[in-house]
């Protein structure tokens, strides 16, 4: 209930920054909505021990489905769109999960990576999807509801913020009750998980088909921001910027992942525009001072003013 | 009365090391039986077969009627057989209640926060609740541990071992609470165990284990003097020294 | 999981480092024009770098009132102007997000040279209502998918530079029967090798395609690439390769006989001249995507650009320079088309009637904003053979195409159109 | 068949390029337990510092067959300068933390070091085409190779046996090995941990740059290029077992083989054929090719 009251508040903010800030803002702020989606679902996945270089695979093959909807098969809704984002997404990671929630630690974490860079592979081989170039898509109406254009992305904004407040929640009740639990007991001990009875492979398999799930909801929104899909959505390099969001944020609280992605998207913006010669080594400079004085994220800076109050 | 768990002409080797050999036991139904035997005699690796961590080389494990070679642990503790550790397997970062609160969960209990406060205070571990397992003391954690095994409602628990790690003056009061407690629950207990007073104290019968083989079985009072027991079990060369 | 007071906290933080990115708001007086190009990266050296260099320079000479005529009125119309430079690099995700952190910030946005950011900063283009010129990405697929009021491109697209080079090979060796590339595996280098391979068929039925190989983009290291050519016993060997790639693969390939066994087309490699001089091996055809570089025209325009670039960097200009030059240059020339005799600065739709269907002259000859209704650039094209005289490398045998015969007509799509005939 | 023999040197030839970058990321991991992105830009720095030092030794028309010792002394310098100041500097504040945090440091280290080469270097790419040239060139199944294919499959053998012997017949090396088997024990035995890691990173850290120095001369030397090289040798790294330089080697030809023959009979397939390998290799074999299967004891 107390999290349902907290999870309107950003609700509230977020429909207010839709209707009221310039478009440049409800960009970043949509970004920031689907790569904290996705860095949620990496949450879930990270409760069992495991961190995946390669949702990458996932937040690409959420953005594709919703593009060549539009693409190829003319659906321009953008609600079916986000909707195929995640069953698409959803339903590799079924399969997929079957061989990863097998693997631990750095293996996982390599074996992912290498089914993204195999998905990459793929996709820069598909000429007829555009290549390295990607193509673009557009997404006219909301539950069959006509957008004109310029106020369609503060309706997807908004969209956006619904799908992200639900999943939260339900991530939420998710984890904190007795899958949470069993969870990080299959990431402290599976031995014991396993002499309690309870199998950690199915553990591993469901919390990867969530974070995959909702990485693939996070692709779509993405490609509901940006309004082009390319290969690099899948390459290493996004899967690695969704991991250091995740440490960014810290791992204690539902809201971290959306409050990091917002931040790491500003620091991007900040260093691209009054840096563009050293960005990266601002970018960089900055991760090394994050992880040095706030080792737990964000958080531990709410956690120390906490206990200075 | 049938027997809860019949090993037939059990077999298991690594390499050149036998652990097992031709090993035939029958345990009855709310006895409590200890294993004794040096290091490196087969007892910790016929509780590793039973609970299906090992598959012996060959032979039959029965569980009831039910032949369970080649089951694995999770589907053996399904059927009713649970078991502590030597070196307690805790989730350190979650706190005792919530330690429980998995188990419970996971023996599918109605009211698993009911049963978990149930455990806890007959476990004696209610002052403990909150506590991270990681940072308890070594007595704590091993009752936590055959805490965890008895939450899962099982119908025969091992236990491993269960003072090793425990400073003497705590020995008893432990296998008070743990025993008190399997009596409570009407379980089947097997316990391996390296000090002979615990033995003598708390089991009605006992299989002397040496070289993979069974040395000696049966009461305490026969099986302890027995001289090839003495000898190569409780004997002077090799003295008390758990790993 | 206790979301509470911690969230005011780190949302307060949110905020306010989301403030620092807001952009300062504008001072109206300058035109202030954001310039777009690769200042890290592979791309950055060949391309990236070059271009900025040559806006930095056209904007200082154009403000001093220094350009040849027809460009001699200081800044557009008078009005100085000033750029805003940021780094292409990042991909297309983060090249939207940073288009639309300089929308605010400029009057007019100049800019892209990766085909994947042109595609997807033209719509974004169109939906912020904001003239956006590309100067250098290559695929026809702008303005043949789509059509775009804001959007414009100044440079010729991908498809004339293997016309181009196909028609120069067909005509130096009528009976050439075989054919290989090795091209770089991402669009650019499938879309060039296919719009070869395709005019190569059209023009001679029957050729045969040995092998088409396609390394990664900037592996650097093509042995078990150039072993297969040299096996493949192609008579032609085609590559679009640019920067590193182009010249690890001179380095590799001329040591091991690849120049000298087959004809090396390589249909971007005017930038490796400046890099590798005297090591590209003779006999080896180059484009050099337009009139550029070496293949520029004898103009003033074209004489202004080599010496002063020559003069302030120390290297001369190659095609990324001309065209960005060339791009800054057609907004002028459509700013002062519209501003006319009058006074007043031209509104952002007065610029765009006026540049549509343009003509202007560029330091690489004539451009005409001639396809895509009036926003698609053609220009002739240019082709030529490498030989080594006196230590020096030299272009020779120069072939010019006139822009119609290497381009589409308005409304025909590149790939039918080599398809049927590379015909008007 | 006459295709088999350039398929196998080109595939050799890859093979020792990658096993050159690949052993000292393997051994940094068996060691200090962290994957280190910024071993690509130590590749990329050496191949830089190898076109200024053996660029300089040419430019001052000094002997050409000399280009090799810059070639080398390019590689040392930067492990002996680069090296200890990453690792004095920078990670020894850092561990205990976790492996991922441990390679988001080495992310964040490998984008400030891109930029760092770019304002030193330049964007514009450097060649160093000399020692490529100067060996000459010999003939395998009627193509031409260059000889420095050659000696570079020499040197990847040279080191791959140096570090075997250092590592198994040294006492240091024995150290090493001691701290790679069993970390814990080996510092409750008081090995010198801090010495050990020290140690070990600046030994890394001169792999990555003799393989960046010794490639410097085939390609053109541009930024970026250690971004490419990074994903390759995790591959190798992984496929090989972390941590086992047996397993590197192994990797590096296997990587090296199946890719030259991708090349030559299967090119749309190049791009993910190491992938392919490595997805296939962690099924077969979850932990890699020589990795110990540990059983747990409980």
């Amino acid at each position: 209930m107390k999290a349902a009251i907290v999870a309107i508040a950003p609700l509230v903010a977020l429909t207010g920054l839709a209707l009221l800030s310039p478009q440049w803002l409800v960009f970043m702020a949509m970004l920031a909505l689907a790569k904290g989606v996705v860095v949620l679902g990496l949450l879930v996945l990270m409760r069992t021990g495991l961190v995946s270089f390669g949702q990458g695979l996932y937040f690409g093959i959420g953005a594709y489905a919703a593009a060549l909807l539009s693409h190829h098969l003319h659906v321009a809704d953008a609600a079916v769109m986000l909707l195929a984002g995640a069953a698409a997404a959803g339903l590799i990671a079924a399969l997929l999960g079957l061989l990863l929630a097998r693997y631990r630690d750095i293996f996982f974490a390599m074996l992912s990576l290498a089914f993204s860079m195999i998905l990459y592979g793929v996709l820069v081989k598909s000429a007829a999807l555009g290549s390295t170039d990607g193509f673009n898509l557009h997404a006219r109406t909301f539950f069959g509801v006509a957008l004109a254009s310029g106020v369609e992305r503060r309706v997807f904004l908004i969209a956006g913020a619904v799908c992200a407040v639900v999943v939260a929640l339900l991530v939420h009740r998710l984890l904190g009750g007795h899958w949470g639990r069993l969870a990080t007991g299959v990431r402290d001990n599976e031995l014991r998980v396993a002499y309690l009875g309870a199998s950690p492979y199915r553990v591993v398999y469901v919390n990867y088909l969530i974070a995959g799930a909702m990485a693939g909801l996070g692709g779509a929104l993405a490609a509901l921001a940006v309004g082009h899909v390319d290969p690099e959505m899948t390459y290493w390099t996004t899967s690695g910027e969704f991991v250091f969001i995740a440490i960014l944020g810290g791992t204690q609280s539902i809201l971290a992942p959306f409050v990091a992605a917002s931040i790491f998207e500003a620091l991007r913006t900040i260093a691209s525009q009054y840096a563009p010669n050293v960005w990266q080594m601002s970018l960089g400079l900055a991760m090394l001072a994050i992880i040095m004085f706030l080792p737990a994220g964000l958080w531990t800076l709410a956690e120390r003013r906490r206990r200075s109050v | 009365m049938s027997a809860v768990l019949t090993a037939k002409g059990l077999q298991k080797s690594f390499g050149a090391v036998k652990a097992a050999v031709d090993i035939n036991l029958t345990f009855d139904p709310g006895t409590v039986v200890s294993l004794i035997g040096a290091n490196g005699a087969g007892k910790t690796t016929f509780l590793n077969m039973v609970t299906g961590y090992l598959r012996p080389d060959s032979g039959q494990i029965l569980f009831g009627e039910r032949d369970i070679v080649g089951l694995k642990p999770r589907q053996i503790t399904k059927l009713g057989i649970s078991r502590s550790f030597q070196i307690p397997q805790l989730f350190n970062s979650l706190s005792v209640r919530e330690n429980l609160l998995v188990a419970e969960s996971i023996a599918a209990m109605d009211d698993p926060q009911a049963a978990a406060d149930e455990t806890l205070t007959r476990f004696e571990l209610a002052p403990y609740a909150a506590q991270k397992a990681g940072l308890l003391p070594e007595g704590i954690r091993k009752l936590l541990d055959v805490s965890m095994a008895l939450s899962s409602r099982s119908k025969l628990l091992l236990l491993d071992e269960p003072t090793s790690g425990v400073s003497a003056d705590e020995k008893f009061a432990i296998m008070d609470v743990v025993m008190g407690a399997a009596r409570a629950a009407g379980v089947t207990v097997i316990f391996v165990e390296h000090d002979m007073d615990i033995v003598a104290r708390f089991a009605g019968r006992v299989v002397a284990f040496y070289d993979g083989g069974i040395i000696a079985d049966g009461s305490p009072d026969t099986v302890l003097r027995a001289e090839n027991v003495r000898r190569y079990v409780i004997g002077e060369e090799i003295p008390h020294a758990a790993a | 999981m206790r979301p509470s007071l911690s969230f005011g906290l780190c949302a307060a933080l949110a905020a306010f480092v989301f403030l620092l990115a807001v952009p300062a708001s504008l001072a109206q007086q300058p035109l202030k024009v954001g310039i777009v190009t690769f200042l890290s990266g592979p791309a950055a050296g060949p391309f990236g770098v070059p271009a900025r260099n040559a806006a930095e320079l056209t904007a200082e000479l154009l403000n001093a009132g220094t350009v040849p005529a027809p460009y001699s009125q200081k800044g557009f119309g008078g009005t100085p102007i000033e750029l805003v430079i940021i780094d292409e690099a990042g991909g297309p995700q983060k090249q939207v997000a940073e288009y639309r952190n300089l929308v605010p910030r400029v009057d007019i946005v100049i800019g892209y040279i990766s085909s994947g950011d042109c595609l997807a900063i033209a719509p974004v283009a169109e939906e912020q209502k904001k003239l956006t010129v590309l100067f250098d990405c290559g695929t026809p697929r702008i303005f043949e998918d789509a059509s775009y009021k804001y959007v414009f491109r100044t440079g010729p697209t991908g498809t004339m530079d293997n016309v181009s080079v196909a028609l120069y090979l067909v005509e130096r060796t009528p009976n050439v029967k075989s054919i290989a590339g090795l091209n770089q595996n991402y669009a650019w280098g499938q879309d060039s090798w296919a719009d070869f391979e395709n005019a190569m068929k059209t023009l001679k039925p029957g050729i045969e395609v040995k092998t088409s190989q396609m390394p990664k983009l900037f592996a650097g290291q093509f042995g078990a690439e150039i072993t297969t050519l040299l096996g493949s016993g192609a008579e032609v060997i085609h590559s679009s390769m640019w920067g590193g790639d182009l010249e690890g693969l001179v380095l590799q390939g001329a040591p091991r006989g690849l120049f000298e066994k087959h004809k090396v087309v390589l249909s971007a490699g005017e930038p490796a001249i400046n890099r590798l001089g005297t090591r590209i091996p003779d006999g080896t055809i180059l484009g050099a995507r337009g009139p550029f570089g070496p293949f520029a025209p004898g103009t003033d325009l074209a004489r202004w650009l080599k010496t002063t670039y020559q003069d302030r960097y120390h290297v001369p200009p190659n095609y990324a320079s001309f065209k960005m030059t060339q791009a800054i240059l057609g907004v002028k020339a459509a700013y002062e088309k519209a501003k006319g005799s009058g006074n007043e600065a031209p509104d952002q739709d007065k610029i765009i009637a006026a540049f549509e269907n343009l003509t202007f002259e560029g330091p690489g000859g004539p451009v005409k904003m001639a396809l895509g209704k009036g926003h698609q650039a053609i220009m002739d094209a240019a082709v030529g053979t490498t030989r080594v005289e006196g230590g020096e490398l030299k272009i020779v045998d120069i072939a010019r195409y006139s822009a119609d015969k290497v381009n589409p007509p308005d409304g025909v799509k590149s790939e039918a159109w080599i398809k049927s005939g590379i015909k008007k | 068949m006459s295709s088999i023999l350039p398929i196998a040197f080109d595939g050799i030839t890859y093979a020792s390029w990658l096993f050159l970058i690949s052993a000292g990321l393997t051994l940094i991991y068996g060691v200090m337990r962290i994957l280190n992105v910024a071993h690509g830009s130590l590749y990329a720095l050496g191949a830089y510092a190898a076109c200024s030092l053996a660029g300089a030794w040419l430019g001052g028309g000094l002997p050409a067959a000399g280009s090799f010792a810059m070639l080398l002394l390019a590689a040392l310098l930067v492990g002996s300068v680069a090296g200890p100041l990453i690792e004095r500097g920078l990670l020894q504040w850092m561990y205990g933390k976790d492996e991922v945090v441990l390679v988001l440091i080495t992310y964040a280290l490998f984008l400030i070091m891109e930029d760092v080469i770019k304002l030193v270097w330049g964007v514009d790419s450097l060649l160093l085409p000399d020692p490529y040239a100067l060996p000459g060139n010999f003939q395998l199944g009627g193509l031409t190779y260059p000889v420095y294919n050659v000696l570079l499959i020499a040197l990847a053998l040279a080191t791959g046996l140096a570090l075997a012997w250092a590592l198994y017949r040294t006492r240091q090396g024995k150290l090493l090995l001691a701290v790679i088997h069993d970390r814990d024990m080996s510092m409750a035995m008081g090995i010198n941990v801090s010495r050990v890691y020290l140690a070990t990173f600046a030994v890394g850290a001169t792999l990555a740059a003799l393989g960046g120095a010794f490639t410097a001369p085939t390609i053109a030397v541009t930024p970026g290029i250690g971004v490419e090289v990074i994903v390759l040798a995790f591959a190798v790294v992984v496929i090989g077992g972390l941590g086992s330089l047996g397993g590197a080697a192994l990797g590096a030809l296997l990587v090296g083989l199946v890719r030259s023959a991708t090349v030559r009979y299967w090119p749309e397939a190049e791009l993910f054929s190491i992938y392919a390998v490595m997805a296939m290799v962690l099924i077969a074999r979850p932990k890699g090719l020589f990795a110990a299967q540990e059983a747990r004891k409980i």
